[in-house]
């Protein structure tokens, strides 16, 4: 349902990749992987709107996301977390999910399991790291996404918070969602992807 | 020749805006922030060293010296005050708020040394001759010239000097300067500090040239400076002069063809059409491109 | 209540409205240097409809609110794709614009025998309002609270919808507002066309109050002063810039003995308190917790 | 000389090191081999002062860092070379290399002649001296970086992956650079992904994992280690 054809981007001169391709299939879980400027969070950026590929199309199905506004993007259902968690300092939890209140009651099942539950009333500042990243992805799911894009989501985690969040991505992201987990650890991937992409510096894309 | 003779008189009477639009591009080029108290600190660095000399009659010099000294004090105080405590996404705003508040302080103060509202200023030369047809004030000659020369020892502090060295570093990239061992709280008070002498000598040439001060001084100042400023081009030395001197150049003709009533709403309607046409000002528009790429990187 | 106390406390109530204005500027992720603008042009329009066209009170306040909506609509349109300083400048220019411009506009009138009307620097003088409807001071300034009070709970309920929410979204991080779909840039128009129209409401009672207005009253140390209240007061809840007008006029203005040296002491003080309180004493994050505090639903 | 004892930092909320110990000897080169995230980069910060530890001690030539600042740091004698060949890119290349010797700037004479020695060891920045930094290749900006560096007269050098980014042809030249310095007697704590390059010219290795320090050795003992071999010389990410 997404296709990169032939993109090209560069910065300043450096070329981050040059005629990439690649198909993403609906409900498919993908790893992509790839060293330090192979331009993984580029590709997300691309893939969600806010940035401009050199050249190459890229479309959603029949339609063309060159030229769309990250939130027109968002829109079609193209949701993606933040390396950085981007969770507003000034507010607690439960105000971050910015979606009807009724849907968090709908969910809230799905919230307590995931152990979100004892940290709605806090600040990010006071909550550990798998609970927000978890929080991250379950803001994601809340804007019924169709192609969901994690970066870095398991940046930080000792081996015991991996597998308890590989445990959360399996039970709750639906499986008719596509999910693209971009990190350069492998483990996650190994543990929820089916398939496994690499980026390498001036390459096309690996399918490993 | 009217127009000739108009331009003239904007051009010398713009190169006192370029000055003041130098010491602001360079703090905002550094910090990336406004310092709104910047029009404020010369003025009251003007009336204290008035009220002194009025105390000890310290002389023109006197004068002359106590105003860079005063001044430098003056905005490394509004430094630690206002830009030091302020880091961060939201620093920009804070500082700069926090900067009009010291803004009323200090304007506050001047007041208080200048009970009079107006001071005569001492001024020398005040001769003008005629070149051919066009009336020359000597005295806004002179300013003219001090303006060109202290441009040059602007731009040879700044190209010449290590501590400019360390300046365009810091202002090009804080993070890698401060990886580097920079120490940028010293580099930013040097800023400061420079900007506050540079402002000071402007100041000093502009009250002379009016031989008087008044308590709108320091607003005009820092007016007159943004505006140039935005003109030219932010963060851009070069912008910085030809903004003044095209404000200059629009303020006399503006007075001469329409009258002086219309001078600022000129100013102002010409800032707007910039800002909505080609935001980075006449010399492009490095920074605006540059705050765009940085939101960018996610 | 003494004459002093209630002029006193009519001003707070009056430049809150600016205050207010400012706060959902700020909201948004801008800073505007000319709310004095629209406090200006909703004083001159009041004036105008009400003086030379004989229109009802509440129509010319009203319309001047109209058509400060209208001008910051088209002033924010205009800037769309400025922020930051550029967005902060092109506000000032603007405000300038229109104090300078009535500076130039004369079209005196006489009405009852009285000199009215534009007149330059001179002011619009006799808006007789208060006096042909008898109205003293007291009465004025419950009109103001009154006015001043559904602002505010209109504000606290907006507060609590999605809108608000959103729009702070995007003036604190406009990428994740983004990646959740939300449009940015219909929150900023709209946000800045109401502060606009608030601000104009303001002006209107201002001119009511004072009966006189002259543009030197709609210069830039207004705006300023505006936003610096609603930095102080905090950007948590509306009443953050109503504390912000209360410490400046309230407490320093007021007290005689202090008054003499307010700018020095309130300019001091605003520096001080943003160094401990960068985001203003009722910043978001103490909003949050008296939000947590009160409104537990129950999670 | 470097002794670095039970360093914790984390970044806001992810624990970065978690309690990592290492020792740099003078005159060797000190690798720190990981993989992308590992915390290395975060390590040298650390050690240079850049970023604040919660716990532990750094201890240069007997003297305690961990409290004071880069500018001091950098004056004691250890340098960053910071990742991505960071330059100035629109101050020129003479510009750049005096900006390293800033905590010098006293001394002109030792300066000049600093620069010259740089311009002798890397001829192509003689002949760019007044290009702006920022229209090299990425090659040269990397050795820019490294006699920026030089210039402050480092007694220990932070390299912080000086590959990355880097066509192979001059990766292969950046790694013959190091090995030179590194023979000439300086000091050097490389930190690389590239673990075939670096170890070929490490005295000494660590690798460091989830921020914690899982293995430390010469390169002979890695070699032999079947596991260490896998996770890492086997790395995708190592091209």
């Amino acid at each position: 349902m997404l296709e990169f054809k032939s993109v090209g981007k560069s910065f300043g001169g450096i070329n981050i990749f040059e005629n990439l391709n690649f198909q993403l299939k609906k409900g498919e879980w993908v790893g992509l992987t790839g060293g330090n400027g192979t331009g993984k969070s580029t590709l997300i950026n691309i893939a969600t709107g806010f940035q401009l590929p050199d050249e190459g199309k890229v479309n959603l199905g029949n339609v063309s996301l060159l030229g769309l506004k990250p939130w027109q993007i968002a829109r079609l259902g193209v949701k993606r977390n933040f390396q950085s968690v981007r969770l507003s300092e000034s507010l607690i939890l439960r105000d971050q999910f910015f979606v009807p209140d009724k849907k968090i009651f709908d969910n809230l099942e799905m919230i307590q399991a995931s152990g979100i539950k004892g940290f709605l009333n806090r600040f990010p500042s006071e909550c550990p790291l798998p609970i927000l990243r978890k929080m991250e992805v379950l803001r994601a799911l809340l804007h019924s996404p169709s192609i969901l894009f994690l970066d870095e989501p398991s940046a930080g985690f000792s081996q015991e918070e991996l597998h308890e969040f590989s445990q959360f991505l399996i039970t709750y992201v639906p499986s008719s969602i596509s999910l693209v987990i971009v990190e350069h650890r492998t483990e996650l991937m190994q543990l929820v992807c089916t398939k496994s992409w690499g980026l390498f510096l001036n390459e096309p894309l690996r399918i490993m | 020749m009217e127009f000739l003779q108009t331009c003239i008189d904007g051009l010398l009477f713009g190169s006192a805006y370029s000055l003041l639009a130098l010491s602001f591009s360079l703090l905002f080029g550094v910090m990336k922030r406004i310092n709104l108290a910047f029009g404020s600190t010369l003025l009251l660095s003007a009336v204290f060293s008035l009220w002194i000399d009025s105390l000890f009659s310290i002389g023109i010099f006197g004068i002359f010296f106590l105003m860079i000294a005063s001044s430098a004090l003056i905005n490394i105080y509004v430094e630690k005050l206002c830009f030091y405590p302020h880091s961060g996404k939201y620093g920009a705003t804070v500082s700069m708020i926090s900067s009009f508040a010291i803004w009323m302080q200090l304007d506050e103060m001047s007041s208080f040394l200048l009970p009079d509202r107006t001071a005569s200023f001492p001024s020398f030369l005040p001769d003008s001759f005629f070149l051919k047809d066009l009336f020359i004030r000597i005295d806004q000659l002179f300013l003219f010239l001090i303006a060109v020369f202290m441009t040059s020892i602007f731009f040879y502090v700044l190209y010449k000097t290590n501590y400019g060295l360390l300046l365009r570093g810091v202002s090009f990239d804080g993070e890698l300067a401060k990886k580097l061992g920079v120490n940028s709280g010293k580099i930013s008070s040097f800023a400061f500090a420079f900007s506050g002498i540079f402002g000071a000598i402007a100041a000093f040439l502009i009250l002379s040239t009016e031989s008087q001060v008044t308590p709108f001084f320091g607003f005009w100042c820092t007016l007159k400076g943004l505006v140039a400023m935005m003109l030219g081009g932010i963060g851009s030395l070069p912008g910085a002069i030809i903004g003044g001197l095209f404000l200059g150049l629009v303020e006399s003709n503006v007075i001469n063809y329409l009258g002086a009533e219309y001078r600022d709403i000129c100013t102002y309607l010409i800032l707007l059409f910039i800002l909505v046409v080609k935001p980075g000002g006449i010399m492009g528009s490095a920074l605006l491109r540059d705050e765009r790429a940085a939101s960018e990187r996610i | 209540m003494s004459l002093y106390l209630i002029t006193v406390l009519t001003n707070i109530c009056l430049f809150s409205f600016i205050a207010l204005s400012a706060y959902l500027i700020l909201i948004v992720g801008e800073v505007s240097f000319g709310q004095q603008a629209f406090f200006g042009i909703g004083a001159y329009s009041l004036a105008i409809f009400f003086v030379y066209f004989d229109f009802s009170i509440i129509s010319s306040i009203f319309f001047g609110m109209l058509i400060c909506f209208c001008l910051a609509l088209f002033l924010s349109l205009l800037t769309i794709k400025l922020s930051g300083l550029y967005f902060a400048m092109a506000t000032l220019a603007f405000a300038e614009v229109f104090r300078l411009s009535m500076n130039l506009v004369r079209f005196p009138i006489e009405k009852e025998g009285r000199a009215t009307g534009l007149n330059g620097p001179e002011g619009f003088e006799n808006i007789r309002w208060i006096f042909e409807n008898n109205i003293d001071p007291l009465g004025f300034f419950y009109i103001t609270l009154i006015t001043l009070t559904i602002l505010v709970i209109s504000l606290f309920i907006l507060e609590r919808s999605f809108i608000m929410k959103n729009a702070r979204i995007v003036g604190k991080d406009i990428i994740l507002a983004q990646s959740l779909g939300i449009r940015p840039r219909p929150y900023r128009v709209f946000f800045i066309g109401t502060a606009g129209a608030i601000s104009g409401l303001g002006g209107a009672l201002f001119a009511l109050a004072n009966t006189y207005i002259e543009p030197a009253m709609f210069g830039m140390m207004l705006g300023v002063h505006s936003l610096a209240y609603t930095i102080i007061g905090g950007l948590g809840l509306p009443i953050g810039p109503l504390l912000g007008v209360f410490i400046d006029i309230g407490l320093l203005e007021s007290i005689r003995f202090l008054s003499e040296y307010r700018m020095i002491i309130f300019g001091g003080l605003v520096a001080i308190i943003l160094i401990f309180y960068p985001e203003g004493i009722i910043s978001p994050r103490i909003a949050s917790r008296i939000k947590r505090l009160f409104f537990n639903k129950g999670l | 000389m470097l002794e670095v004892n039970g360093l914790v930092t984390s970044y806001g909320l992810i624990k970065a090191l978690r309690n990592v110990s290492l020792q740099a000897e003078k005159g060797k080169l000190t690798c720190i081999l990981g993989p992308n995230g590992a915390g290395k980069s975060t390590l040298l910060f650390t050690i240079a002062g850049i970023l604040k530890s919660d716990m532990g001690s750094i201890k240069f030539l007997n003297k305690e860092l961990s409290k004071i600042k880069t500018s001091e740091i950098v004056k004691e004698g250890l340098v960053l070379v910071p990742e991505n060949r960071l330059v100035f890119p629109h101050l020129s290349v003479s510009e750049n290399l005096l900006a390293g010797a800033y905590s010098r700037f006293g001394k002109k004479n030792e300066v000049e002649e600093d620069l010259e020695s740089m311009y002798k060891r890397f001829p192509i920045l003689k002949e760019r001296y007044l290009q702006e930094a920022g229209t090299l290749s990425g090659g040269e900006q990397q050795m820019l970086a490294v006699a920026r560096a030089l210039m402050a007269r480092p007694k220990l050098l932070l390299m912080d992956e000086p590959s990355v980014g880097l066509a192979p042809k001059i990766v292969n030249t950046i790694f013959e650079i190091i090995k030179t310095l590194s023979d000439e007697g300086i000091s050097i704590v490389l930190v690389e992904q590239n673990a075939v390059k670096a170890s070929a010219i490490a005295d000494h290795i660590y690798l460091l994992d989830q921020g914690e320090i899982t293995f430390s050795g010469t390169p002979d003992q890695i070699e032999d280690n079947d596991i260490i071999k896998r996770a890492y010389l086997g790395d995708i990410s190592e091209s």
